[in-house]
């Protein structure tokens, strides 16, 4: 509800609980809207919005008749009910309607109770009857939910609380990564590549490119290790070439180099570096 | 691990959380730990640290999806002279369709208008709805198989309920009731008896007196 | 307003607040109040608040902009657990890349970055190195000395294996759902329980090595 609303029904809720502050003769037809609704035309609008429909605007009507519903109940309120919806009718058409179907059936329980009941039409229920509970169970609800309103809120009552959390550096956040992943990684990129260019991907196997890391590891950390060392017995034969096809595709790819000072001297693996660098120096 | 620690870690665990956490949540945290920890020490503890914020501030809180750390209510004038927003204020046709979705679930659309005698706007059922407070629990099998709306969990929480159960009776609308009572007096001595007392009675199960 | 009542709505304000709050603004709190409350009084109240932090699983810490309520420190591992942990992911580059340093180790970034068909970005070098799966094994003797990678002991470590060997031969292999099957397999004996495929039944006691 927009705040220019909160004035009208804060007026029209006050109004409601007053005594009558406008004295109404008991059982006097009324003409006129009542001095206490009556509204200046272009504030309609706005008094209009501080009912919720046509049960809360006929709740509010038979509350400021101090609940005489009994003595001329239905003629009153229809009279006043209607006054009312025809200045609302210029201003609010689609909001009028909703009002008009009340108004109607009050007028139909008005002329109900005015015509002679005719015998067959005594199983029918008594149309004020059925409009009472309408109210009644309309206000019921009216009444509920103000008290939902008046709960405790969250908000408005009070704080949900949320204290501040320390940050702490955790290395367990780091991505994990499955072995799927990198599987897929890689035919993702060879699939790729063989469709760019005839990229010849050989099918090379893991042990020698293990090895061949391997190899140059131990490079990084000696720079000259023994032939020999490089091979271990215990791998058994199949261990044996692996470590020597891997000797070989480094030297393939000038990666080490092999040097023996002498024949039968032992043979040493030494990374390439000082081959680039000795070629330098001597100009070639 | 003693039971100080635990206590120290489910307190530092709710104050912080974001949302409420229920005992199942809670005993998350001890799983896979070397001294298992039941649901009864988790309740037991629990029930410590509610007892403990006696005298404070704020409380420990059971509303309806678990336990949560909250201000207490006479807190929040105060609290609320440093905030510069508003709680949100919804309208009063707001109030009243949430009113009937609450006490009278599951409910259409149709149902609300019938009882309210006006329109609802979509306006607020979008927000009804967003908020989670209110979701479409079932379909009514009649034409146009309207959907029926409940009220979650979500919603109590906000109300700081921990059952529907908490929530304000529904009240027995006295007067109209006089006037219902006055009528059939009225009525009775115009109509015959029996069809007035029929179609006055109250709903069974709704009065209270 | 006794001194209590004072020291409870310091605290509710300061436990609700979504930010720091130093002094002045806690003395806003009692701005038009009958009761006076200094700038001295306010200190006092928080210190003896923060005392009363002590031994739980919570402090009321002063930081630069002021004070607030955070969670110990030694409790954060263990509120932790509850938070739904999205859990990291690598880029298809970084995947790619670590793929083809395990799988053609010894290998230069130009090597890959010519069968990628892109440039491989320094970061994802970076990543590689400081996680240590990945070391510099020597320099490719051609112009500029290119640094040649291979894989670490972690990260066969990582993968739990005890050689390359073990990790699938995928050169040759063109049908991907050879691969996936495969995959699961050598997933099934050796992946620990945090890498294994969502897809997989947990392998019921059917270890092999």
């Amino acid at each position: 509800m927009t705040e220019n609303v909160v004035n009208p029904e804060a007026e029209a809720t006050q109004a409601a609980q007053d005594e009558m502050p406008f004295a109404i003769v008991h059982g006097e037809r009324i003409s006129v809207p009542p001095q206490d609704l009556y509204i200046p035309p272009d504030a309609l609008e706005v008094f209009l919005d501080a009912f919720e429909g046509p049960l809360d605007l006929l709740l509010y009507l038979i509350k400021r008749q101090n609940l005489d519903i009994l003595t001329l109940p239905v003629l009153k309120i229809t009279q006043q009910y209607t006054d009312y919806i025809s200045l609302m009718e210029n201003m609010r058409l689609e909001l009028a309607a909703e009002y008009l179907v009340m108004a109607a059936m009050l007028a139909e329980i008005k002329s109900r109770m005015l015509l002679p009941r005719p015998v067959e039409d005594s199983d029918e229920e008594d149309p004020r009857a059925q409009l009472i509970r309408r109210l009644q169970e309309y206000e019921r609800y009216k009444k509920a939910a103000e008290d939902v309103d008046n709960l405790p809120r969250s908000e408005r009552d009070f704080e949900e609380i949320s204290i501040h959390e320390v940050e702490i550096v955790s290395e367990e956040k780091l991505p994990v990564v499955e072995m799927k992943d990198l599987a897929f990684a890689l035919q993702e990129v060879l699939r790729r590549a063989d469709m760019q260019i005839a990229h010849s991907v050989k099918r090379e196997t893991l042990s020698i490119r293990e090895r061949m890391t391997e190899v140059l590891s131990r490079l990084s950390v000696d720079e000259f290790v023994e032939f020999v060392s490089l091979f271990s017995v215990e791998e058994g034969r199949a261990g044996v070439i692996v470590s020597f096809i891997a000797i070989l595709e480094l030297l393939k790819s000038q990666v080490i180099e092999i040097v023996q000072s002498d024949i039968y001297a032992p043979i040493y693996v030494k990374p390439a570096i000082s081959q680039l660098d000795e070629g330098a120096e001597h100009g070639q | 691990m003693d039971n100080e620690q635990q206590k120290k870690i489910i307190e530092a665990t709710l104050m912080s959380a974001s949302q409420t956490l229920n005992v199942d949540q809670l005993l998350k945290l001890f799983v896979n730990e070397v001294s298992e920890v039941t649901r009864d020490e988790i309740k037991a503890i629990v029930q410590t640290l509610q007892e403990e914020c006696s005298g404070r501030g704020y409380e420990l809180k059971k509303v309806a999806s678990g336990f949560r750390y909250q201000t207490r209510e006479e807190m929040q004038p105060w609290v609320d002279k440093l905030r510069p927003e508003r709680a949100p204020r919804y309208s009063r046709a707001f109030m009243e369709t949430l009113a009937l979705v609450v006490y009278k679930q599951p409910i259409t659309r149709a149902e609300i208008e019938d009882v309210r005698g006006v329109a609802v706007s979509s306006s607020i059922f979008k927000v009804l709805l967003e908020r989670e407070w209110v979701k479409i629990i079932g379909h009514r099998e009649v034409p146009g198989r309207p959907a029926m709306y409940g009220t979650t969990r979500k919603l109590l929480d906000y109300f700081n309920l921990s059952s529907l159960n908490e929530l304000p009776d529904l009240v027995e609308i006295k007067d109209i009731d006089d006037i219902a009572s006055e009528l059939i007096l009225v009525a009775n001595e115009e109509i015959p008896e029996q069809q007035q007392l029929e179609s006055m009675d109250p709903p069974a199960g709704e009065t209270q007196h």
